[in-house]
């Protein structure tokens, strides 16, 4: 009786609205194209077919509006998803970010034509600074993974400027992130994989046994993506610069430690922050981001341009002119410079109290979680550990049990109206969850996702298959992933060719 | 306590629970010697309206120029829905799409957003965006050379013509894989690569990039180049505008077979200028190639009763999967940007792009008219553009761009600082788009007079 | 097996997320409040508890976030609500309406400081006499039953200043919308209540019948709310002039005619304009709404002030001083001013060409869907009459034959993806939907509806039970209004308290 | 066509369909000799480009003062969330809920909205909205009227510390129903309504309304009039500030029994100041009141699985089913405005509300403090205040406005205008809210000294 005839109009990609002979939109010029055309080197001039669609402002409207409603956000959603710190976006950090006088800056206007948004980017360099201890800052690279590329290539030019040419080794441990790995290999060197104890700490002996006159350097993340705090750092960096190593902080877990303790106070040579992370740029589906990387004095000749100075009360920036050992330049000018003023609304706001408790409340609700879980009867990864501002959990348990795996619990979480955590990440965890709850999220929430995963549980028990067909209220049901790489469609155009 | 919704007897029950007396007792695991001591050095919290009156104030400090330059980053009308729609919380803070089905909405977009890229730059298939045009001209070259194993060298033909910005970026991006970038001179008298001095090389090479329009807003011959490269057994990189692309042809189409891979900055399509960033690079390549592609591609697919849906797929590539052997470290991605210019292509139609980059040819046009009056001002490449040329001035060009800021004008891009040893002195980048009215043409060239005037002591 | 368990959160009031003890906003300044309540009156401090949410920042947001997609609205869905005119609603005209120049202007700013907006108005008042063929235009009117208001009080006005004050009744159709009797009452008037013909038009002789030296005026609209035009306006109209009378024009409707037919022409003395309707501003879910005035020359000396005036090409405030017979002011300042901003931006964008198209396809995209009904076998209310920008349809026969009236098959197209027309107005037609699909649906759309109102009959020809439990797929199935109204709750604390 | 999706192939299917063979005979009911002639004299058709560009300048064009009017419009911080929420096209783009099911958001919301009302003002029920609270004021008296339906007169008294404009707006609406507003005096020395005066009311009136705080600034005996009318046998209508009232009592708290009913202006919540309007009125009464409520109400109901919803109630009090006979004949409202009221209170809650209304009055105090240094500026009632004053000037209080606009001030409001005959010889009404530096307020009065002094030739 519920159920609606089958002719429901299903929602349609945006071509299928299409109609060639439509012209409908107030959004352009009014101009005669062809005339302006012949004007064109005739044999430079499309000939192909422009496969645009053209639908009407209404309907375009309607069509992304309701697209947006099919997403969980973190503006709708609990949005536990492990490493990706997933926390409140203040509203104001766009809206002034887009006012009109930053969002029409051209990047080439003479700096005497920028001094508001150079005094911004200026102060967040010194703020980041502050808040990691290192000795300066350079904001540009645009993502965590761009600011890999940038330390690593510091270091890289590091040795290479000492002439110290044996360096060819790269260390990151197994529980690294992949973009630490992979951009080692783009700055031309090997990667050596490091061992995890049983604790979630590094194998010193096997550490031991890697490094010498080949060793460039190590990467490491504190707290480790296995959410527990590296006790032995020191240490490790010791045995590091021992051997001529240098150490590269990945700073996305940044957010656990924000006024608590400082990279450059383990004895980090350089650093990337993730802006979208620790300072709550927008995630936006996939990016952008914003990777500011930060250096020891050592490192300093080699960061990456531009930077912003200050020169008798006047900004301006700093290029390889000054900087001649820089690495270079990552984007044709100051990365995203448009995040990175949202960082710096963030900042402002946060202020030094507010940036104290981010790690305080993080780590208050991580460990909250990981004691609520624990207690009904979920197997934690590390259960000796203090959780830091994130913790794993292992369902290999009830994968064995009710042949329900991780992936399985994610989605029926999803149910219940809580996006899932991390999953299958690390990789060292059979069937984990990656959970990170942020400083933001109220303790009810809280409770009511612990609620959720007792129910999953109980489903699991009694009906397994509930959590394997899951999930059910979505927009659709389980997606067939092994089809899609199979049978690629990655362009209606291509694939709807008749 | 901003954005903590914790209540004191919340915070004492959760302390409980955890079977702690504080919660600086969480942080007993760090060493106490590490301990830091503060943030001292970082101001106070302010309230939002503080802030907001502050960065008011500071957007406001420098006023708002009318705007000529370009060269990498465009002016153009962004229709006002687009911002609204793409900030709407859903997209603007969502994730990167790892459940796929309660992210049905960014991966319809991506999708959506891979068949436009790929439609007008006439190439097979797209990823779901790179960092930026600069960035992408990059990881375009390192996919050139990944496809292209068997080549003999890792030498990629890099025209002077492209944005020496663009190029300082894919050499700090390729330079530790043991690739090397040999410049190709350009045509003193029409900006364009130079034929001749490209067609006298002998040595290997894995691909050749060419720019459409290039950076001096001339039109490369792209069909004959691309060709030529293809003859040689090396791969061709396009690195083209996409609003050109409205009225110039595909790159998928340029000589017999179409370049290899079309790559570009998608800021002109509906993204602010905003200092540089965010922008988006595009990268779109042939079918057979898409292994290769770097960062992430969405696909279609359907869930377990048949209804069509889309996911992330060929993360096999990707690092997160690959790490060391990935195509490329790229994770987080411009997601929000890829949202904007589906966005923008959407609203614009057809249509409306051509008309855009119509009205792009014709004020530029005008301008040109204006200035050819010009004492003083000549156009080393001729005036055969897109929506850029280069002028040179008859006085120091430094000067002159600092006398325009004065009036309010950004009046170009001093390339002088950068092809000072080819003979480009003084010379100006300058850039019209559909924004600026007739008006606006007529008090830039007033203006130039002007300040040539001012500082040639009226010689000219 | 797809059920959820009940444990799923069901939606909170805000009041239910709340706790006092919550401090966790940044939106407010940092102040200790008892120190400063001190400096006020002991005796007029406020002693109640003052019950408002305490909640985070974040979970406003979700909240709130949540809430909004629970709507249909014209961003999302077909909305073809009779005399409602939801057409698109471009966004340019919010964003530029809210710049800060426009949303910071204090209304009691100097003219010197409010030459930006007062040129809008200015420009505004011209484009709407243009369109009305009116003498005269003020803006101040904040609704179309504020506009009423002031149109009726001109009429009595202006009997009472010619010292007429036998003049005490209002003709109005039985059609008309209920804001026209009731406006009627509100200016001290008697209202004659005035049939309609089986064509939807005025019955003359009734007309005839019922006018004399007691009659102030007649509120007509054209075309009226049963979708047709009055042919014989022009008859009408002289017979009411010849008694004494005035003509009042319901301008909810424009959108039929704008362009084609201007109601001064038709021999209309006053009208009002819904601008939320005809210009497109936001309808807000309930407003705000714009309902300029325009008169003809005789009742020029009565507008409400202010009006905005261009003297030496300095515009100023039109007020009392100079229009001493003014009916007076209507709202503080000058009505819904960022409204009138934004139908002003709205008539920009359309220009000569655009407002001509507006009947035109609003008459087209209503008589296509008209007769695609007609075809489809549903009753016509006026099946020999052209349609306007909407018609009526009736659903007596199947209510008769099925059981299912009209608000089954409204609530039923709900679960279609469609929000329902208008039902249950205008009274005189059992069982009806008044249709307006406007100007900017697409034909697709047309079909779609038209498609699912086929389904419908089906359902309610099989199973009419599936009708009258409708809707099944949103928020909530069908809301019990009866309860609503016997067991009131219309606030949380009072209905909650314990 | 913008706006207009047909394509020419589909309105030839459209026109075959109904039978016709153009548009144009789709009018052929209207009698020819009636059709226009055109629109000539409205503009052509603008893009959205050029529209921006227009209004852009259009709002730049009168500069960003600051402003220190009041009068019942209020500058205050608007946090950014609200806006962005409220102006989602599901809340923006939706029409009143008719259809509840498919409404429950705004429902919802609007619920929230009573709630929120009825506790500020310390009533039983609120309704969905009014247009401002000047109107709101006029549907108060009248609802008065309904509700005393026996009473002798229909006589309002009517405090003179009620603003001026507000009378206004009340007779206008009012005056029609043979209903007199019978004017108040207030008292010379502290800017309220004049006991004694009031008390010599002999006849008998059917409501006294009280403004809390008054048009002065100034804080009214709320308890001991409240109780005077309620023991003539009248009703009392409460006029409040609604930031106000997070420090002063509610009116459903005033004297023993509390108001009747209260209404005033919500502007001050969330709403910008945008010329006047949109703005909002609130209004809340007594439960035995509730169907004498003028507008929309939302109340809380079931579904037929038992399930809690909203819809809209009581409609048998509205002009769509009563007709004459309705309350009012309000039917579109301020709905928009209740959701961004709702919002607005709902972040900053009770809380915040209270730093907002106390910061208003340290802030009011402390520009007190610098003018009572200024020579010639004296203040007629005191200082006793909310978050305005009068003063009054040693110059002409039109000049001093028009010099301080000048120099980017809005100094006030010229209320000597409305109180002429009552000796507030150029007297300002001053307004400073949470939004004003300590900066600005030394601006200020540094300003007011310079112009006075100039105005004056240093007389003072
Ligand atoms: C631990 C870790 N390192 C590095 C990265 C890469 O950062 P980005 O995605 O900004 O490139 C991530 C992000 O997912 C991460 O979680
Ligand atoms: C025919 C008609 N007249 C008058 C009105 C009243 O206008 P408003 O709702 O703007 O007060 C309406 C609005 O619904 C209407 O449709």
């Amino acid at each position: 009786m519920t159920q609606l005839n089958e002719a429901v109009i299903e929602d349609k990609l945006i071509f299928e609205a299409s109609d060639f002979t439509r012209k409908s939109s107030s959004l352009a010029p009014d101009i005669d194209v062809d005339t302006v055309a012949k004007s064109l080197p005739e044999h430079l001039l499309r000939k192909s077919d422009l496969q645009l669609p053209q639908v009407g402002e209404l309907q375009v409207v309607r069509h992304y509006t309701s697209l947006s409603q099919k997403n969980f956000s973190i503006d709708t959603h609990f949005y536990p998803l492990g490493s990706c710190t997933m926390k409140y976006n203040p509203r104001a950090c766009n809206t002034l970010a887009q006012l009109p006088g930053f969002a029409g800056r051209h990047p080439m206007a003479h700096s005497s034509m920028s001094q508001g948004i150079m005094s911004c980017l200026y102060d967040l360099q010194n703020m980041l600074m502050e808040a990691t201890g290192m000795k300066q800052v350079s904001l540009t690279p645009m993502a965590g993974a761009q600011g890999e590329f940038a330390g690593v290539a510091m270091i890289r030019a590091y040795h290479d400027h000492n002439k110290d040419d044996a360096r060819t080794e790269i260390i990151v441990p197994d529980a690294a992130h992949g973009t630490n790995p992979a951009t080692a290999v783009m700055c031309g060197y090997k990667v050596k994989e490091l061992s995890t104890n049983d604790q979630g700490d590094v194998d010193i002996e096997a550490l031991k046994a890697m490094i010498g006159p080949q060793t460039a350097g190590i990467m490491l993340t504190n707290p480790s993506t296995l959410g527990v705090f590296e006790r032995k750092i020191k240490q490790i960096a010791d045995m590091i610069h021992e051997v001529g190593g240098l150490l590269y902080y990945d700073g996305a877990n940044l957010n656990a430690i924000l006024g608590k303790v400082k990279p450059g106070d383990m004895g980090f040579d350089v650093i990337h922050m993730n802006l979208h992370k620790t300072f709550s740029t927008p995630h936006g589906g996939g990016g952008p981001g914003a990777g500011p990387v930060g250096v020891s004095g050592r490192l300093q000749p080699f960061l990456p341009v531009p930077m912003v100075a200050l020169k008798d009360g006047q900004y301006y920036w700093l290029t390889e002119d000054e900087l001649s050992l820089s690495i270079g330049h990552l984007s044709a000018w100051m990365g995203n410079a448009g995040i990175l003023l949202r960082a710096y609304i963030y900042a402002l706001l946060l202020g030094r109290e507010g940036m104290q408790r981010v790690a305080e409340f993080a780590t208050l609700n991580a460990n909250y979680l990981l004691q609520r879980f624990a207690d009904a009867g979920f197997e934690i990864a590390f259960p000796e550990r203090r959780a830091s501002h994130e913790f794993i959990l292992t369902l290999r348990k009830e994968a064995k049990q009710y042949g329900t795996n991780a992936m399985d619990f994610a989605k029926r979480l999803l149910d219940y109206g809580f996006h899932a955590p991390t999953t299958y990440f690390p990789l060292l965890v059979p069937e984990c969850f990656l959970m990170e709850p942020t400083e933001t999220e109220a303790k009810t929430d809280l409770d009511g996702f612990v609620k959720a995963m007792e129910l999953i549980l109980e489903e699991a028990k009694e009906s397994p298959e509930v959590l394997k067909q899951a999930p059910y209220t979505l927009p659709v049901r389980r997606l067939d992933d092994v089809k899609a790489a199979r049978e690629l469609d990655l362009n209606y155009y291509q694939s709807h060719a008749e | 306590m901003p954005y903590i919704p914790h209540t004191s007897q919340e915070i004492a029950e959760m302390l409980s629970v955890i079977g702690v007396d504080s919660i600086e007792q969480l942080f007993n695991e760090i060493p106490p010697e590490l301990r830091s001591d503060g943030l001292d050095k970082i101001p106070s919290s302010r309230s939002e309206m503080q802030v907001q009156r502050l960065l008011t104030e500071k957007s406001m400090q420098d006023g708002t120029p009318l705007c000529f330059a370009g060269g990498g980053a465009y002016e153009h009308h962004i229709p006002a829905a687009i911002w609204e729609i793409a900030t709407r919380g859903e997209f603007y803070s969502a994730y990167t799409p790892y459940q796929a089905e309660a992210s049905q909405g960014t991966l319809q977009v991506i999708y959506e957003f891979q068949t436009m890229i790929a439609s007008l730059t006439g190439m097979d298939v797209s990823n779901a965006s790179l960092y930026d045009g600069a960035s992408g001209l990059g990881e375009a070259v390192l996919m050139s050379v990944r496809a292209n194993r068997k080549a003999k060298s890792k030498r990629i033909l890099m025209p002077a013509t492209v944005s020496s910005v663009y190029r300082q970026v894919v050499e700090t991006i390729v330079k530790h894989q043991d690739i090397t970038l040999d410049i190709i001179d350009f045509d003193r008298t029409n900006g364009t690569i130079d034929i001749c001095k490209l067609k006298q090389q002998s040595e290997p090479f894995v691909a050749l990039v060419i720019p459409q329009p290039n950076y001096f807003g001339c039109m490369e011959d792209v069909h004959s180049l691309t060709d030529w490269a293809h003859e040689q057994g090396a791969m061709v990189i396009g690195l083209v505008n996409p609003v050109a692309l409205a009225l110039l042809e595909a790159p998928g189409n340029w000589g017999t077979q179409g370049v290899d891979i079309a790559v570009g900055e998608a800021q002109p399509l509906g993204i602010p200028l905003s200092s540089g960033g965010p922008y988006i690079g595009f990268m779109a390549c042939k079918q057979k190639l898409v292994r290769q592609l770097p960062g992430r591609i969405v696909g279609r697919t359907v869930d377990l009763e048949g209804k069509s849906g889309f996911s992330l797929t060929l993360q096999a590539r990707e690092q997160h999967i690959r790490r060391s052997k990935a195509t490329s470290n790229i994770c987080t991605n411009q997601g929000l940007m890829a949202t904007t210019t589906t966005l923008y292509l959407a609203f614009m139609g057809r249509d409306g792009l051509q008309k855009v980059a119509a009205s792009c040819v014709q004020n530029t046009q005008a301008l040109i008219e204006l200035l050819k009056t010009s004492p003083g001002i000549s156009f080393p490449f001729g005036t055969s553009v897109f929506h850029e040329f280069v002028i040179t001035l008859p006085a120091d060009v430094e000067q002159v761009i600092e006398a325009m800021a004065e009036e309010d004008i950004v009046a170009g891009i001093n390339i002088f600082q950068y092809y000072a040893q080819d003979g480009l002195e003084n010379a100006l980048l300058i850039c019209v788009t559909e924004t600026k009215s007739t008006e606006d043409m007529a008090f830039f060239a007033d203006t130039l007079n002007k300040v040539i005037n001012d500082l040639t002591g009226g010689a000219q």
